[in-house]
């Protein structure tokens, strides 16, 4: 190997590295500025409407986990839910289970920050499945969800 | 005085900063020289054929994600089409663009990731590695849009693709491809004419012609090595026949041409995304194929050219809603066949950059 | 694109070359008997015209009475492709030659083969399991480990 | 005029004993020549480590203090915290005593170091000749750390550190050496009293070759082999945890500090410099040679083992020994004509004769190392 061009090639990516120190970081600051998500955003949440909801498990066995567990008791001509929870710590979100849902009783959650301290706390029963302010559903597999959320931040767009 | 000298046995990885994951080489040393070596894989070994064998078509998909994280994208390609070809379904118009435009992102960033983190392994303090992540993201971002996800997409399905795109990805897409070669003409401003980095890879890690065919190799580094074999051209399946573009290959077989191959192809799927973008038709984005798919009794091998080499599912069918037998071809996996002779001879510096350069993710050599 | 060859033709240029080796011509496959199947490979490697001189895979499939191993082959120089396949009637000790010493880049595929479905190739180098640690008990790809 | 026999005598006026007037200026010099170094230490870091992200395109560390300015003490208050580790089977002196000689070799160099006229602990007659002796214990510690923690990528991180630090010093001195002739004093304060312009100028060359040198002697990022991330996993302190390790890192970038300090001192006219005080035009000057390393830094990828050999001794060793004969012809030829008083002449021949010489080097001599070798 001999020294080709005198330098000529270091020296044009030194260049490069200087325009790049002028250059505005990129950098999102995390907890203070967030950007929006897709609004397909496959959170790593369930929401889950119960009056939609027949019980009819398809989302059960659509799961490849196996995660999602469904206790029905007929009541009348339609099942009523006892148990419907979701062990959110093995869920990999494929989102299987809400595109398999026939009645859009499921939804995957917007929600992104659902770090916990303890494993039991990430095993999402009936109540913390239900909707709520912080527990949006996402447009996931529902397009009329979808558009009406707010449009994701792009970094192609950004200067 | 008897002075007793015996070669150094180094332990190289599982968890050394640049095998690339839990990779682990045996490497024997002559002072700074390798005199023998052993790969070592296994650590990530998870068991994704035979867990394959026991979900619905389906739900194998979300699994391919896991395979190749960098190219999440090209596994579920690879496997849906294994499925497709098994069941005999065809697939809309429209769905194959849109795998052919997701493909070849996937494929820009993976081979920004290559790239980078072989300018990591050579020394470079994470810079061209973070200009990198800069394009991937944009990437990312696309690929969130689409599917909900960043990483594992989970997007392709029998039949098509889970969803169409939405109306905003287009133009964010040709704003993507417009933009894309004058990154690229920066990171080879940054490392093509280094003179640091051309004595660093020229000449290094050769892989001559004959062994790389016999061992197997594919993708990038098979191409590197002079020979002109890419399956969107050999074999063309989906839609490539349709679009122009150049298969690079090397002269040398080093380090060097590795790098380059990648950077030309990262140059060349952008071709092939404007093409693909001006001609996506209209229509649907995926064929009604029940939630219990049964292929009828008998086998299938379909392959693609992922971004590391040649992907293939064989898959045999029970006619039940699981496969019987899940066999995944990982390009990562035989590509590090030929490791040991390109490793032999050469200094452990060297040894990280000849591995970057084969760019392997563990994920798929363990499965 | 690949073509993949008229197995007809190439069992019947097999038959001459190897006598009594082809037990089954099946669609898109040939079934070679496990004792000739390095004298078969050799052929299909050497032989002008076919110079199949690219290995894509080796896949091992427990059909519970026999175990198939299945040898996907490409030809870079004439681009055409060939399914190979072989028996091992014995499950307990399936046993089929190496093809290392043809194309190297059998050596892992034939070494996650062993560990995995346990099928013994005979030759090789370096034969030991890959993925999961020696002394594990099994192969876990076999369609009754459970 | 030297503070020090002022002060001392101040001292014995006041009613301190004799013996003290010794000790007290002494431990005086020793403070501030510390305090100094941390502050500097300290500057450097966050330069660094906030330069770098920038050539990056992201802020670097902005959380601790206005501006991520505290993110050195932070740093600091959690390496203090963290466990001290000791290997079993290392040699537990050596591996102990190894970051106090790193550390404690930065701070000896500082002593003979001006900051601005007159402003040095000890004006040794032989400073630069002083500076480049303690300069080398750094080696040593590099060996003690290495071969002491019982791992082998630090054994291989010392290996390599020794050959690099040896191999080096050769063509740094013949670079110093080219200085002293045009000043023709070993003196630090005398080097830079005899800059009437920059030595910079009058020895491009040397200045290039002391450059390269220092770099690798410093393993600043192309010739960062022996802490090598990628292949040896930050080599010789791979062992160090706690405070250990937070000595090598102060020892690392007190270095730094110092080498820009002596490059300052030897090439860019130490604290001269119109309007502002001298000893900001000192700082200011070690801070553009270390953002110099940082440019590089951001931008290097790292040269292997053998091409960073023969760089030294095929290609910096006959350029230095060439200058070092150039430079002495020159200061031959200058008693005729008297470069004192002209010295822009010699600028631009000097400039001349390193464009040529490198360029003829380059041709002819620079080859990077081996290739494979037959095993």
């Amino acid at each position: 190997m001999k020294f080709e061009h005198y330098g000529r090639g270091m020296a044009k990516g030194m260049a490069l590295t200087f325009k790049h120190l002028l250059r505005h970081p990129i950098t999102t600051q995390y907890p203070e500025q967030k950007l929006n998500v897709s609004r397909r955003f496959r959170g790593y949440e369930l929401v889950w409407y119960e009056d939609k909801c027949t019980g009819c498990a398809t989302c059960a066995k659509s799961c490849p986990q196996g995660n999602i567990e469904i206790v029905t008791v007929q009541e009348g001509d339609r099942y009523k839910v006892l148990k419907f929870e979701v062990d959110t710590g093995r869920c990999m979100a494929c989102g299987l289970c809400v595109e398999a849902c026939p009645y859009q009783a499921l939804y995957m959650g917007r929600g992104y920050e659902r770090a916990r301290y303890r494993r039991r706390e990430v095993v999402l029963t009936k109540e913390d499945l239900k909707p709520s302010p912080e527990r949006q559903p996402s447009g996931y597999a529902n397009p009329e969800v979808e558009e009406q959320l707010p449009e994701q931040t792009l970094l192609v767009y950004r200067k | 005085m008897v002075l007793k000298a015996e070669p150094m046995l180094i332990s190289m990885g599982p968890h050394h900063p640049s095998t690339h994951g839990v990779f682990r080489m045996r490497l024997v040393l002559d002072g700074e020289v390798i005199t023998d070596m052993e790969p070592m894989v296994g650590y990530l070994h998870r068991g994704i054929e035979k867990l394959a064998e026991t979900r619905t078509y389906t739900q194998v998909i979300p699994l391919t994600d896991r395979l190749d994280y960098l190219g999440s994208m090209t596994n579920n390609w690879a496997y849906v089409l294994a499925v497709e070809k098994l069941a005999g379904i065809k697939v809309p118009e429209r769905a194959e663009y849109l795998r052919v435009i997701m493909g070849e992102l996937m494929r820009i960033s993976s081979h920004l990731m290559a790239v980078g983190f072989l300018g990591n392994e050579l020394g470079c303090t994470f810079t061209p590695l973070l200009y990198m992540f800069r394009e991937r993201e944009k990437i990312m971002d696309l690929f969130e849009m689409v599917c909900g996800q960043r990483l594992t997409y989970n997007y392709m399905r029998i039949g098509g693709l889970s969803h169409d795109i939405p109306e905003e990805f287009l133009p964010a897409v040709k704003k993507f491809v417009a933009e894309m070669p004058h990154y690229i003409d920066e990171y080879e401003q940054l490392l093509s004419e280094n003179e640091i980095l051309l004595a660093r890879t020229k000449g290094v890690g050769i892989l001559p012609q004959e062994l790389a065919i016999s061992s197997s190799v594919t993708g990038p580094v098979l191409r590197a090595s002079g020979v002109k074999w890419d399956l969107r051209k050999a074999d063309p399946y989906s839609i490539y026949e349709r679009f122009e573009f150049d298969i690079p290959t090397g002269t040398v077989s080093d380090v060097y041409d590795r790098y380059l191959v990648r950077i030309t192809e990262m140059r060349q799927s952008v071709r092939i995304l404007e093409q693909a973008i001006k001609q996506l038709p209209p229509g649907e984005a995926r064929t009604k194929v029940p939630l219990l798919l049964r292929p009828p009794v008998g086998e299938a091998y379909a392959h693609i050219e992922a971004p590391k080499g040649e992907l293939g599912f064989y898959l045999v069918s029970d006619g039940s809603i699981a496969p019987y037998r899940c066999r995944i071809r990982a390009p990562s996996f035989t590509n590090i066949t030929a490791l040991r002779d390109m490793l032999i001879g050469w200094k452990i510096a060297d040894a990280v950059v000849i591995f970057g350069s084969i760019d392997i993710v563990l994920g798929e050599v363990d499965r | 694109m690949t073509v993949a060859l008229s197995v007809k033709e190439i069992a019947s240029k097999i038959g001459e070359a190897i006598p009594q080796t082809v037990t089954s011509v099946a669609d898109g496959s040939i079934t070679v008997t496990s004792q000739h199947l390095f004298q078969v490979a050799k052929f299909l490697k050497e032989t002008p015209g076919l110079e199949f001189d690219f290995l894509v895979n080796i896949s091992g499939v427990d059909y519970l009475d026999y175990i198939e191993v299945v040898y996907h082959l490409v030809s870079l120089k004439h681009n055409h492709s060939l399914v190979l396949k072989t028996v091992c009637p014995d499950r307990d000790n399936p046993v089929v030659p190496s093809v290392v010493s043809l194309w190297r880049g059998a050596d892992f595929l034939e070494r996650e083969e062993y560990d995995l479905v346990g099928v013994r190739f005979e030759g090789h180098p370096n034969l030991k399991r890959i993925y999961l640690w020696e002394g594990f008990q099994g192969h876990p790809l076999r369609r009754d480990y459970l | 005029m030297p503070l020090l026999p002022h002060f001392q005598k101040w001292l014995v006026e006041n009613g301190v004993p004799h013996w003290a007037a010794y000790v007290v200026p002494a431990l005086t010099g020793i403070i501030v020549a510390l305090l100094f170094l941390f502050l500097m230490i300290i500057v450097y870091i966050y330069l660094e480590r906030r330069g770098l992200g920038r050539f990056q395109i992201r802020p670097g560390p902005n959380r601790a203090g206005p501006f991520g300015i505290l993110q050195a003490f932070a740093d600091f208050i959690k390496v203090l915290t963290k466990e001290d580790i000791t290997p079993t089977n290392a040699d537990w002196p050596v591996h102990f005593l190894a970051p106090v000689v790193a550390f404690f070799s930065a701070i000896m160099i500082l002593a003979v170091i001006p900051i601005q006229k007159n402003a040095f602990i000890t004006n040794l007659n032989i400073g630069i000749l002083y500076v480049s002796a303690i300069s080398s214990l750094g080696a040593i510690a590099i060996f003690m750390a290495g071969f002491g923690s019982c791992n082998k990528y630090s054994l291989i991180a010392a290996m390599r550190g020794v050959a690099q630090l040896i191999s080096y010093e050769v063509p740094v001195l013949l670079a110093i050496a080219g200085v002293l002739l045009i000043s023709g004093s070993l003196a630090m304060g005398d080097i830079v009293r005899s800059q009437n312009v920059p030595f910079i100028l009058l020895q491009p060359m040397g200045f290039l070759i002391f450059f390269i040198g220092v770099g690798a002697e410093l393993n600043r990022s192309p010739f960062d082999l022996m802490e090598a991330e990628s292949e040896i996993v930050t080599g010789y302190h791979i062992e160090y945890s706690g405070m250990k390790f937070a000595l090598f890192y102060l020892g690392e970038y007190g270095h730094m500090v110092v080498a820009s300090a002596v490059m300052t001192t030897l090439y860019l006219s130490g604290w001269k410099g119109p309007f502002l005080p001298e000893a900001l035009w000192f700082i200011i000057k070690m801070v553009m040679v270390f953002l110099a390393f940082l440019w590089l830094r951001a931008t290097m990828p790292r040269i292997r083992v053998d091409q960073l050999m023969s760089l030294a001794w095929k290609f910096l060793l006959p350029l230095a020994l060439v200058n070092l004969f150039a430079t002495a012809l020159e200061v031959l030829w200058q008693d005729n004509i008297g470069w004192e008083q002209f010295p822009w002449p010699f600028v631009f021949l000097n400039l001349g004769l390193a464009a040529i010489f490198i360029l003829v080097g380059s041709k002819l001599l620079f080859k990077t190392g081996g290739g494979r070798v037959e095993v």
